[in-house]
């Protein structure tokens, strides 16, 4: 079902765990889903320096955040804006289909701490325009059928 | 991972030893199609009379009773469409309940787009109908009440006979899922006082694809599979006689030795219940204390998700199951554990053991053993711990 | 009756060995239920995807238009019940032949008590149909053609690829039961251009209780068993694994040497034909010349009735089949000897060989030199022979 | 399927053939069933000192034909009418349900043999009042189920 890849990285997640003074902090998804995803960014000079995470998930969701705080620790925070969830997904050898929206998830938590730091700090990023932190990502309950 | 134990015997079970060596003459040597009238076709004719017979009597039912279907589900469909169907002229009330198998629930939903009315009993916290909710239910037009033994999640087990005695005192059909409970109960068809009733092979060592349903003399429901003049014309196709012959001879090794088995079962199931739940806080028994299946143990692990924990067991060769929707992508987790009051969040951390013949205490060591720090590891993961 | 050879192989066929061989693990070593996440349900999926795409390879149809089933019968009456329920809405008439296997025209029967209006084609001697009778046939409000492919009594082989074209061109959906094709003729579900067809594994060397339906990409129908997600949400049902496995392999081995198999058919089949026609009097070969299975022979012997014809065969080992009534007990003799315009005399006096893979020229042999004292015999007995 | 004496009636069947100046001569059922079966017996003193069938029809058509020639002969024609087709069944070690009617056959051939045999001579047996020759036999097309 999974690759070696995603079960290495559920198995042995990197950057479990919480950073005290983050500078960006951000959670989404649900528990009634069966998922909350939550990302602590430290942020110095608009560089990503460290990030932690934790998640309440499948899986697919543990791996794909273990992999999307691979993905951003030391890019600047524009470059963490970039990151797609099929780029993570790629990064991970590929998801099940069903498993798809679990890397939803990875980039919406990226993108909901980023949020909050910029909101905090005043500071405007093009690429956060239309992003609603709360939005219900609704990723579940699509049909494998035409 | 050197260990591999198998935990998961109500999703399916492994074939017995003696089920196999009593299919294998009839893939190619007695392979004839029953129907036929040379040697080939009466030796397949033969066994699958043997084989009826067979299960028949784990039922108390007589051989005309028993009908050979491809599964579980199908005599599931049948046994209610079927009713259904039949009784459209007498009413369109069916009752069931919120914890049924998909089996009877989605096929039930289907009748509501039919033209048929639906009423879905709702259970206790422990997964158990109200008998009084039953009575109130029953309307001048109900023509069916579909209820299952024994429940695949939560183990539990309902008033079968109850039931089935009021069903009979207001002349409604009365179909039940035995599925789960088959091999694990003794299931005596007349005493229980069941018009239609289900069983699967798979779920009792013996092989997939084949099942049964039993039909009470006299009474007539349509087919689901129209065709050929097999199985009393009730239900088409060339028997699966390598199939049958196996379901016959595990309805036989499951009732030789039934005591013995529940015995094991229960002795098994008790001590991981109590040991998981002694070691592990922030844990909850699902189903019922005592009315459950002697197989069954369903646990809620709170702050932690079902697919992680199934994915860590399995990294350990521990094979269980789990009521989470994040192993299938649906968005609800389990109905069942929906409608026994569990929050979603708790749903999703539901673990479920079922233990089966070829389990030993030494497992059940196993399991013991490496299931806490599994669910530590995981907790320390989650945002929702020790928020 | 030291020797036995069997010539019934339309009934069913014994399974090869290295069908066999494929299915031992998932009986009881890689038994898993394919929808647990665990590593024995992984296995099982595993195996399930590869059974799937090679039956979908034979066909020429894309795996995920492969749907398993518990048999022909059931993908019969899930075709036919599937999509007339779920065209009900465009119209209620349905086109079929006299000629179909019971697993269809029992389905349209019932469909009829269902408020659908049924058109049952008549056949030419040969057991083919007029394609001006189907165009005849079609009205505004048909919505379902379901025509064998080919017959399993008289192997008459129908135009398909015409029927299917012009049903395309009138957007009626198209069902072809290919049980009795699947494994004699190259399928081409895309050249042919059919929307729904069913095939059987005991039929091809495979197990029995599988078989599968093939329904086009995006065409609809209701499901038949409801329940689990299994299939696509759209067949419920723990999956056979040994079993389609087993048809997989079948499927594969009936593909990869058709043109041999076929050739090796037909000579048989000729031979028997041939000297049985030239030795026996009062014969008459039913069926269509040329356009027929490769493996079939249907020769009506005056005089003598089925039963009696078979019982003898079988009293020196040779397994076979007929279109008398006797057999079963029941009033009519063949409907399929019926539609081809036999009188009943005639169709009770059929004799219905079928050769398959296992058979040699020695057997053809054995059957020729047993067959005339067996007949002249019935014959001397018959208060019909001499009037 | 068919017991030993049946198959044993069936392959080797007793008194097959004709009495060309048989005193009796009955025939029943039709070939559009599937069956035929014609019963010569020859009457002297109102004894059957032979009889003989021809058949038509399926293996137990032809065992019973075989069997209840067998019980007539020597018989007396009174006793040949009290042959009951249970008697023939019994005599066989029975016959499977679906084909009990085969033996219908057999009594009914006899008795249309006797009845000819009685309008020609202008004799009278209680036994055979009520006794249609030509009356259809009906004996297919039962349900095996309630
Ligand atoms: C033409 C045809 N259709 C359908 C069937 C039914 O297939 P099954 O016996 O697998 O149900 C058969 C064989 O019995 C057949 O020959
Ligand atoms: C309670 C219950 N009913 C019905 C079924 C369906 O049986 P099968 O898988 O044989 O179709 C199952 C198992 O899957 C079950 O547990
Ligand atoms: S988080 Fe729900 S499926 Fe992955
Ligand atoms: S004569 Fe027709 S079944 Fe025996």
């Amino acid at each position: 079902m999974y690759s070696e890849k995603v079960m290495d990285h559920f198995m042995n997640p990197r950057n479990v765990g919480e950073i005290e003074k983050a500078q960006a902090v951000g959670e989404v998804g649900n528990a009634k889903c069966g998922d909350i995803m939550k990302m602590y960014l430290q942020i110095e000079n608009d560089v990503i320096v460290d990030v932690k995470f934790k998640t309440f998930g499948c899986g697919s969701a543990i791996a794909t955040s273990s992999m999307a705080t691979e993905m951003i620790k030391g890019k600047t925070v524009k470059e963490a804006l970039q990151l797609t969830n099929k780029a993570v997904a790629e990064a991970l050898d590929g998801l099940p289909p069903v498993k798809m929206h679990c890397s939803v998830l990875a980039e919406q938590a990226v993108k909901a701490a980023i949020y909050n730091y910029a909101k905090e700090n005043n500071v405007h990023y093009e690429e956060l325009e239309g992003f609603v932190p709360d939005e219900d990502h609704d990723h579940h309950d699509h049909e494998e059928e035409e | 991972m050197n260990r591999r134990v198998y935990f998961d015997y109500s999703a399916t079970t492994p074939m017995k030893k003696e089920v196999l060596e009593e299919m294998l003459p009839f893939f190619n040597t007695d392979f004839g199609n029953p129907s036929s009238i040379h040697s080939y076709g009466r030796q397949g004719k033969t066994a699958l009379d043997i084989a009826r017979d067979k299960v028949a009597k784990t039922l108390n039912a007589k051989s005309e009773e028993i009908f050979f279907t491809g599964g579980g589900s199908e005599a599931d469909n049948w046994a209610i469409k079927g009713a259904a169907f039949a009784s459209r002229s007498k009413g369109n009330h069916i009752i069931t309940t919120k914890i049924e198998h998909h089996a009877v629930l989605h096929t039930c939903e289907y009748l509501e787009k039919e033209g048929f009315e639906v009423t879905y009993l709702d259970v206790d916290q422990y997964g158990l109908i109200d008998m009084d909710d039953l009575k109130n239910a029953i309307k001048e037009n109900t023509i069916l009440i579909t209820i299952m033994y024994a429940n695949n999640e939560i183990g539990t087990i309902q008033p079968i006979k109850e039931i089935a005695h009021l069903a009979k005192e207001k002349n409604i059909i009365f179909h039940t899922d035995a599925v789960q409970a088959y091999g694990n109960e003794i299931i005596d068809v007349h005493e229980l006082g069941v018009d239609l009733l289900s069983i699967s092979a798979h779920k009792v060592y013996g092989p997939k694809g084949v099942g049964a349903l039993y039909i009470r003399k006299g009474l007539r429901i349509h087919p689901l599979i129209h065709g050929g003049a097999q199985e009393k014309r009730r239900r088409a196709g060339t028997e699966n006689i390598p199939g049958i012959v196996g379901f016959g001879k595990a309805a036989e090794l499951a009732y030789e030795n039934m005591e013995g088995h529940i015995n094991k079962m229960e002795t098994m199931r008790n001590r991981l219940i109590k040991e998981i739940m002694e070691t592990i806080p922030y844990t909850k028994l699902n189903g019922h204390p005592t009315k459950r299946l002697p197989g069954n143990v369903n646990i809620s692990f709170e702050f932690i998700e079902g697919e992680s924990l199934l994915l860590s067991l399995d990294m350990v060769g521990i094979a269980a199951s789990s009521g989470s929707a994040c192993t299938s992508g649906s968005l609800d987790p389990s109905h069942v554990l929906m409608a026994i009051g569990l929050s979603h969040e708790i749903a999703h951390g539901s673990l479920r053991l079922t233990v089966g013949d070829f389990n030993t205490e030494e497992d059940v060591d196993y399991v013991i053993e490496k299931l806490p720090p599994i669910v530590d590891r995981l907790r320390q993961m989650s945002p929702l711990y020790e928020k």
